[in-house]
């Protein structure tokens, strides 16, 4: 539990930084700060779908229990961060862009993103073979992993296409010094409470097979 | 002189897209909480 | 006297005709596939102001969502006839590959699905009223680019929903978002070729459908053994 | 200088053989050899595991511990080792809208014969059953079924065969066909593990006989020149069981 408590101290402390260190942008007001934690909520969905294909190739692999568990909590902990990246998101984006949804190739990304891990969660769901459960987990998720490519590359052709009226993209924005270390710091936190959450679910899971009934 | 380009007020969005993740992430912790003291029992 | 059990091409073609006769002998399942193929193109048509959206632009769309759909629909029993009485068991004793399997039902289910394409094309170019010889062509290549992707996918995870406890939900919901890029592209294609847009327009479509059937076709394969009983 | 030929391969050979479900053990570490021509009778209550132990022998059932291997191979692994298997297990692994006749022809296929209408028309004449071989086997009964099912399990003329409870169902015309027929197999050398409750029919066709608890065998030995003794067996057998080895 003591990695979590700091990952949480830590994500506060950032909060606090955010709110009260942080200069308010000229361009976009104080709806830039949605920003500190929209960028690392989906950079620590990607850490966690990275641990789930990962695990699930090791487990097709090897077969190892551990493989599959940590596929399952980095899978529930993904979810999590994509649907707080899918709600910050628009919110963001209805003072920016003018609009809340806009089928701009990450945000599109990001939502195929959630469909897949919540299909991974509800087939994970049911089933109740722990073995076959994992092997037909893993399976999807090695296929969602050859399936971005495709997902990335048709949204992109389909946008340059019909390119959508964008007022201000914030791409890449050159951050001013201050801002940028507090991204930096919140980014920080953030990927360490991604991790503190696959472990603490980890550890559920955990609880869950040992009191599971034979 | 460059028209100083006026910030638009937009706290309200900020303070609602903050709200949301925040009920997001402490959902989820006491979720884990939850499911593990139940598991316990 | 060890007779010499067929290689991959030649027992996945068994298996695949084994699949087509059950097909053929229960038509229902052919039939109703069909019914909901045809009813979705009627049904969409009634659902835009005909005047507002030219029948055109409409169709390609609506082939690939009723074609996405109806298939989801054949694709589900492709699985259960083997499970009902544990005949995948006799496959798996068997002297083949446990991949053939899986090839030889992908191809009884593209067949499957190409038929239901065989009678919905003509029906979307009477019903949309499409210049006939070239909608049928354009669909027609682009829709077998889609039957083989849609067919890959399908019959993999139909392979796994089988076993699981909400099979016919399950079966959508775990298909649906990989069809996006097939129906994206397919759409996109099919829009262009109908409206006799320059080839070079088409092309980069076609090269993401191809490259989505040769990826999913090997990855489905190689998965497959992987979905079995361990 | 020539080394004597080496001994063929047994054509079931086991070792340390597990099987677990989980946290469930359905096989506990069984050592099993059989060559050619031997008959292993398998008794033992429900759920001791001797369907699991026929599975793993098979080929369906990835072992959790230990190994097995048919002719010195291992048929998971080695798609061409199986073409000598056959199985009968408690489903009739047929395709229900299929008549009899394309049921049993399909499997001969799958086994590369030459002539696979043929064999089919005579597997099922062996089992008695030809003369319904043009009704689709939804519509026959779950005697008929076991018998088709047996059928398409001995097509190829497997040279090991694994039968799990395959009197279950027959009427006394069934059970002698498929008497004779296992006769006729081992005849042509074939190697048989018959699962049954049935001593004496078990015991009547045994080299070998064994019970098997709680994923281990309980009890095994070779017959010697006499003949089991049915009644003395079976006598053993429920006094086994009810101690609950």
């Amino acid at each position: 539990m003591k990695l979590l408590a700091v990952a949480i101290a830590a994500v506060l402390a950032a909060i606090v930084r955010i709110m009260f260190f942080t200069p308010i942008e000229l361009l976009q007001g104080a709806a830039q700060k949605i920003y500190y934690i929209h960028v690392p909520a989906i950079l620590s969905a990607y850490l966690a779908l990275g641990i789930v294909a990962l695990m699930s190739i090791v487990y097709l692999w090897l077969h190892d229990e551990r493989a599959d568990r940590l596929a399952e909590s980095a899978g529930e902990v993904a979810l999590l961060f994509t649907t707080v990246t899918l709600s910050t998101g628009p919110i963001w984006a209805k003072p920016i862009w003018g609009t809340w949804w806009t089928w701009d190739a990450r945000l599109t990304l990001t939502l195929f993103l959630w469909f897949v891990t919540a299909a991974y969660l509800v087939l994970r769901g049911a089933i109740d073979d722990p073995i076959m459960r994992g092997r037909y987990s893993a399976v999807l998720a090695v296929l969602a992993v050859l399936l971005i490519p495709f997902i990335h590359l048709s949204v992109y052709l389909f946008r340059t296409l019909h390119p959508m009226p964008i007022v201000l993209k914030p791409d890449r924005p050159s951050l001013p010094v201050e801002m940028l270390t507090t991204f930096l710091l919140s980014l920080g936190a953030f990927l360490v409470f991604c991790v503190a959450l696959i472990r603490a679910r980890y550890r559920l899971a955990l609880l869950r097979d040992a009191t599971a009934v034979p | 002189m460059t028209p100083q380009p006026i910030t638009p007020d937009t706290t309200s969005y900020y303070h609602a897209a903050y709200l949301v993740a925040g009920a997001l992430y402490l959902g989820y912790v006491l979720s884990l909480w939850w499911r593990a003291r139940r598991l316990r029992k | 006297m060890v007779p010499n059990a067929p290689g991959f091409l030649a027992a996945s073609w068994i298996v695949a005709r084994k699949d087509l006769a059950i097909e053929l002998r229960t038509r229902s399942a052919f039939l109703s596939v069909v019914m909901f193929a045809l009813l979705g193109l009627v049904i969409f048509f009634f659902a835009w102001d005909p005047t507002a959206v030219s029948s055109l632009d409409l169709a390609p769309g609506v082939l690939w969502v009723t074609f996405t759909f109806a298939g989801l629909l054949g694709l589900h029993r492709s699985f259960g006839i083997e499970l009902e009485d544990r005949a995948i068991d006799a496959l798996l004793v068997a002297p083949i590959e446990r991949e053939s399997i899986y090839a030889g039902k992908a191809i009884a289910n593209a067949i499957f699905v190409s038929a239901v394409l065989v009678i919905a094309v003509p029906a979307l170019a009477l019903f949309y009223n499409l210049p006939l010889g070239r909608a049928i062509v354009a669909l027609g290549v682009v829709a077998v680019l889609a039957a083989i992707g849609l067919v890959a996918i399908g019959t993999l995870f139909s392979a796994m929903a089988v076993n699981t406890r909400m099979a016919e939900l399950l079966l959508p919901m775990l298909s649906l978002p990989f069809f996006v890029p097939i129906v994206l592209s397919s759409a996109q294609a099919s829009t262009r070729l109908l409206a006799n847009r320059p080839f070079g327009e088409v092309l980069p479509w076609l090269k993401i459908l191809v490259g989505f059937d040769i990826v999913f076709a090997v990855a489905c394969t190689v998965a497959f053994p992987h979905t079995l009983e361990e | 200088m020539t080394a004597p030929p080496p001994a063929p391969a047994p054509v079931v050979h086991a070792t340390l053989l597990a099987k677990r479900f989980g946290t469930r053990v359905a096989v506990a570490g069984v050592d099993l050899t059989l060559n050619a021509g031997e008959c292993l009778a398998l008794f033992g209550p429900n759920g001791a595991g001797k369907t699991t132990l026929l599975r793993l022998v098979a080929g369906l059932l990835r072992p959790s511990a230990g190994s097995v291997q048919v002719r010195g191979v291992d048929v998971r692994r080695d798609a061409h080792a199986r073409s000598s298997v056959g199985l009968i297990s408690h489903h009739s692994m047929l395709y229900a809208p299929l008549t009899a006749l394309e049921n049993v022809e399909f499997t001969a296929r799958l086994y590369g014969l030459a002539d696979p209408r043929g064999a089919a028309r005579r597997a099922l004449e062996s089992m008695r059953v030809v003369d319904r071989a043009a009704v689709p086997v939804r519509t026959l009964s779950r005697g008929l079924q076991q018998r088709v099912s047996i059928a398409r399990a001995i097509v190829h003329d497997p040279t090991l065969v694994l039968l799990d409870e395959p009197y279950s169902g027959l009427d006394e015309a069934g059970a002698a066909a498929l008497t004779s027929l296992l006769q006729a197999l081992r005849g042509r050398g074939a190697t048989l593990v018959v699962v049954t409750h049935n001593v004496s029919e078990g015991l009547a066709l045994a080299t070998h006989a064994a019970i098997m608890t709680g994923g281990r065998f309980a009890r095994f030995e070779q017959r010697d020149a006499r003949a089991f003794d049915a009644q003395r067996y079976a006598a053993e057998y429920r006094e086994l069981v009810r101690h609950g080895a």
